[in-house]
């Protein structure tokens, strides 16, 4: 731990050639939590980023290792807690894996719609937290009237808004809203009318354009090197979208397209969200009347165990490839666990896109790298 | 009847048969004094519920609403608030520098306000070069904002000064052209001649697609120079957290922030006399019936109305754009706005020798 | 050629603006757009979810019975030791020895709303109710005992 | 390219490598030492291993072992997963962050987490913990009297 006398130093000194050394975070309005970032500055230009990560560490990963197969679901949900279903699906799959549990069609299905939901509320607050961060405070509220909608179905049929723990192994805690299927279809009707809202306000402001267009540029090589995954990576033309290589729930029967830009600019990043929540709408509406009658939870032992060995589950978040990498000694509990998040990696590509250009070009690419500090952190 | 302009004639008389002249023009003073301070307390509170109302309203929410009927008292209490806080000053702050310079922006925003005629012959001075003095007064308000970035030894402020005095420095050359044009179609720097020359019609109406360019060029030119979004990178929030006041709290703070809002009044008020014709009613043609009507509203309530729709259009601004980026600004300046106001003034000059205005 | 893309670039740029305060300047003036929910004001109207989590409740009925046996399956289900049951011995009416439930121990606070246990429960004893008010001004206060003093446990449940 | 090729493939290069295929993935043990030219290898043509997706390791009380998940870009089906067994006393490995650059902040993790030390590695300084923490937190035997409630 810090004493007093050198937070002091630390903060008014200048770096090694007389740069301004300015810590940004852990309390700075955008950082979008307690990210702390050291950044170098020569004037207005970026010289260094250095992210100083742990101020929210729950360690969850040693958490886990005391908690059963079913309880250990429920953390992941505070781990990147705006796509907190698809982190419950990554475990629940794996669980089931696992055990070759057989989850019910229904289960799948309406897993599918839950996370695909999930990634759009993502997305949404995602596009409003881009805007204000660039200075534009308005499409914050109207991308919230859209995620609330979510959030009200959510409320509905999980119970939650925010951290559902509704995804159990084996399908579903319990089934559906009578509801659900129209408020979905509400939504859907609602959402498509709003989009254009977003074109007008956002995509096709000249203002916008110019402040993320070219800005924070990350190639396809520095992608793959730097491991980075989702939206990040597709923006620089890298394919890696889980869900077409590895199809998981009901992924394999629906049609969608994985959105890949080139330009791997912000802009493309921003693009790439924007298209995909259009995506998700589509693959919904594959699915809303098509949801399979049946159990919503597939028959499990009351007492899960594990075999002995090594698992791995891939899914899609929001934000990128989520792992989870189970090594199980055959007891209740796991022996080892290890979350790979997508922001961990996504976050340590930041110095190198964000170097040279000037503090508000920071904003942009921070933005668009859609950074959840409690995803990295874990 | 009664109005602003018989209030001053009377009370001018009066003084002026009781004291000597000097004493009379003293005491005047100090009412004027007392008149514009009460001004600014009023102006601050109405603008910022204003603006908070208007934000709301776009954003799809309902806005302060709890103290008072429909919360009209929301901006006296937090002024309460303000008042009661403690003004700290950092530690390593040069403290004089740090507690002048809240000070120096106000005390530049009050200036400005001697020029303007607020109503038919209601002025607090009619000096012959109005403009040139608005313009010169306004480019003092980087000071404060320089000093007070510098005094308050936080890296944070240093670089919104820094930015505010690169921003201020280029905006004035635009506002000062878009001025410029008004007065080659005038042919007069005094504020109550330019009013005058637009009891026919408003410049922005009379001076064709030209004048409506450099009104244009002026509202961009004084968002950026009073610090408003789009072009607020002095304070940009989420870059710089709060900018060059960083480090102000309480009443300190409160000048800024006021002092924030009488510039826009004061830059309105302006736009608004310099192409909408100042207190002059809406003439249009030979509509008798009409202009009858017009001339019928107090000239102080056109001069309000118009320069309120002025401040309603720059927070329009702010409520629906991006922030630029520093470089982005003075591209923006130096790029676009410039050679188009250059242009612009050699038309209108062009316009004005040939008489081609109405 | 230069002039025509400087000219267009202005062009463009400056529609794209008039649009988005078209769309802002559209919410300006449509006042049935506001989605503002007051809300200590609407608490009347308010309406949460059935199913909404909030806190865990032991429902009682009439004759103040409930239907937990004090099995401790919640208690084992609960990833973070939220649930605390204490178990005594009664007297049944034939001069049976009964497990019954003590008390019931709820600490709200510690609480993730996670629904583990009501999931694990045999007897249904237990629920979620969509309570979301929990301030309080001090902490013990959320520390709830569930079963109601004197209830007892519904006859024919195992 | 099936898994007995890349069996043939990686023995050419590390004779010593031991597979073991009763997971999902091909798992790959070598010795310590024996790692980073394997990786080197598994990087470049025509196996192009060059998306490392996850870097972790796992205490096993007699030892550590390092896990490390590989992927191709082009290919994003086949993985393989390579481990290494570090002694748990002194552990010391060799870095892989100029291979794969995402290994950098991931060793960091690693470091401070379990003591394991990267040989070469660019910057190795705590990441998440404070800079005078003692003890490795992810390791088995890792006691926090105050901080850790045993349920």
């Amino acid at each position: 731990m810090y004493n007093q006398t050198e937070i002091i130093k630390d903060t008014t000194n200048l770096g090694p050639e007389g740069e301004l050394v300015v810590n940004m975070g852990p309390q700075h309005p955008a950082t979008h939590g307690v990210l702390h970032l050291v950044v170098t500055l020569n004037g207005e230009t970026i010289k260094k980023i250095e992210p100083h990560l742990g101020y929210i560490h729950r360690s969850i990963e040693k958490m886990c290792e005391s908690l059963t197969y079913r309880q250990f679901i429920y953390v992941t949900s505070r781990m990147d807690y705006l796509s907190s279903h698809i982190n419950n699906t990554a475990c629940a799959l794996l669980v089931e894996k696992g055990m070759q549990i057989e989850v019910p069609e229904r289960a799948k299905v309406v897993r599918t719609i839950l996370n695909e939901l999930t990634r759009i509320a993502s997305h949404e607050l995602w596009i409003g937290a881009m805007a204000m961060d660039l200075g534009a405070f308005t499409p914050f509220f109207y991308a919230f009237r859209e995620r609330e909608m979510i959030t009200d179905i959510m409320e509905e049929t999980c119970g939650a808004r925010l951290t559902m723990n509704y995804i159990v192994p084996g399908g579903l805690m319990y089934d559906i809203h009578p509801d659900f299927q129209t408020k979905v279809k509400a939504f859907v009707k609602q959402f498509k009318e709003k989009v254009t809202e977003y074109e007008d306000l956002v995509t096709g402001n000249v203002i916008f354009q110019s402040r993320t267009k070219g800005v924070g540029v990350l190639t396809a090589e520095d992608a793959i090197s730097y491991g980075c995954s989702g939206p990040v990576a597709r923006a620089s033309g890298v394919s890696c979208d889980i869900r077409k290589i590895a199809p998981y729930d009901a992924y394999d029967r629906v049609e969608f397209d994985e959105i890949v830009e080139t330009a791997g600019d912000s802009f493309a990043r921003y693009i790439v969200r924007v298209k995909e929540m259009n995506q998700s709408i589509h693959i919904i509406e594959q699915l809303i009347d098509n949801i399979p009658e049946g159990d919503f939870v597939g028959k499990t032992k009351n007492v899960l165990k594990l075999a002995k060995g090594e698992f791995y589950q891939r899914v899609e978040t929001a934000r990128g490839e989520l792992g989870v990498y189970i090594v199980s000694e055959g007891g209740t509990t796991p022996y080892r666990i290890k979350f790979r998040s997508p922001g961990f990696s996504n976050l340590s590509v930041l110095d190198h896109i964000a170097k040279g250009s000037k503090i508000g070009d920071l904003m942009a690419t921070m933005g668009t790298l859609d950074l959840v500090i409690p995803d990295i952190d874990r | 009847m009664l109005s602003l302009e018989s209030i001053t004639k009377t009370t001018q008389d009066w003084l002026l048969a009781k004291f000597s002249p000097q004493i009379a023009l003293t005491i005047e003073c100090v009412i004027v004094i007392l008149l514009a301070i009460t001004l600014f307390a009023v102006l601050g509170l109405v603008l910022v519920l204003l603006e908070r109302k208007v934000a709301a309203r776009i954003q799809i929410r309902l806005g302060p609403n709890r103290v008072g009927p429909g919360g009209i008292f929301q901006t006296a209490a937090d002024t309460l608030k303000l008042i009661m806080k403690e003004g700290l000053t950092p530690d390593t702050a040069d403290k004089f520098l740090f507690n002048l310079a809240p000070f120096v922006v106000m005390m530049v925003a009050m200036l400005l306000l001697a020029p303007i005629a607020f109503a038919k012959n209601f002025q607090i001075w009619d000096i012959n070069i109005g403009v040139l003095y608005i313009s010169s007064i306004s480019s003092l308000s980087v000071i404060g904002i320089l000093m007070a970035g510098w005094a308050s030894n936080n890296k944070y402020s240093l670089l919104g000064a820094m930015r505010s005095g690169a921003q201020i420095v280029s905006y004035e050359l635009s506002a000062g052209f878009a001025v410029l044009t008004i007065v080659v179609l005038t042919g007069s720097l005094q504020i109550s001649e330019i009013v005058a020359s637009q009891e026919n019609g408003w410049w922005l109406f009379k001076g064709h697609i030209p004048v409506v360019i450099a009104f244009v060029l002026y509202i961009i030119a004084v968002t950026a120079e009073t610090n408003r979004a789009p072009f607020d990178l002095a304070e940009a929030e989420s870059e710089l957290t709060a900018g060059f006041h960083t480090e102000y709290s309480g009443m300190k703070f409160a000048l800024f922030f006021l002092a924030e809002y009488i510039n826009i009044f004061i830059v309105c008020t302006i736009g608004a006399t310099l192409f909408l014709g100042g207190w002059m009613p809406l003439h249009i043609g030979h509509w008798e019936g009409f202009n009858h009507i017009m001339d019928f509203i107090p000239s102080s309530v056109w001069f309000m109305g118009k320069t309120f729709f002025l401040i309603f259009l720059i927070m329009w601004f702010r409520w629906t754009f991006p922030r630029l980026r520093v470089d982005q600004l003075l591209n923006l300046e130096w790029k676009y706005l410039l050679p188009i106001s250059l242009f612009n003034l050699l038309l209108v000059t062009v316009i004005a020798i040939m008489g081609w205005h109405f | 050629m230069f002039l025509k893309d400087y000219i267009s670039d202005v062009y463009n740029g400056v529609t794209s603006l008039l649009k988005g305060m078209r769309k802002t300047g559209y919410y300006f003036t449509h006042s049935k757009e506001i989605i503002t929910e007051q809300y200590p004001d609407n608490r009347a109207t308010l309406k949460l979810a059935d199913r909404f989590k909030g806190e865990v409740v032991m429902p009682h009925d009439e004759q103040n019975e409930h239907t937990c046996t004090g099995c401790t399956a919640c208690e084992l289900a609960c990833p973070n030791g939220t649930i605390k049951i204490i178990t005594k011995f009664e007297m049944t009416p034939e001069g049976k020895k009964k497990k019954a439930i003590d008390s019931f121990i709820y600490r709200l606070e510690m609480c993730t709303l996670c629904n583990l246990c009501v999931a694990a429960c045999p007897s249904d004893a237990i629920k979620m109710a969509p309570n979301f008010e929990h301030s309080v001004f001090d902490r013990s206060k959320l520390t709830k005992i569930l079963n109601k003093p004197g209830s007892k446990i519904k006859e024919g449940v195992e | 390219m099936t898994n007995e090729e890349i069996k043939e493939y990686i023995t050419a290069h590390a004779p010593e490598a031991i597979f073991d295929e009763t997971g999902e993935w091909l798992n790959i043990a070598v010795e310590s030492n024996h790692l980073k030219p394997l990786a080197a290898v598994l990087h470049g043509q025509p196996m192009q291993m060059d998306y490392l997706f996850c870097l972790t390791c796992v205490d096993y009380k007699t030892h550590l072992t390092m896990v490390y998940h590989l992927t191709s870009s082009t290919n994003r089906n086949i993985n393989i997963v390579l481990k290494a067994n570090v002694d748990r006393a002194d552990p010391v490995i060799e870095t892989v962050c100029d291979i794969w650059r995402t290994a950098e902040m991931l060793e960091r993790e690693v470091f401070e987490m379990f003591g394991v030390e990267f040989l070469h590695h660019p910057d190795l300084r705590k990441l998440i913990l404070e800079e005078d923490f003692k003890g490795y937190p992810l390791r088995k035997d890792f006691e926090d009297p105050i901080n850790m409630i045993k349920l």
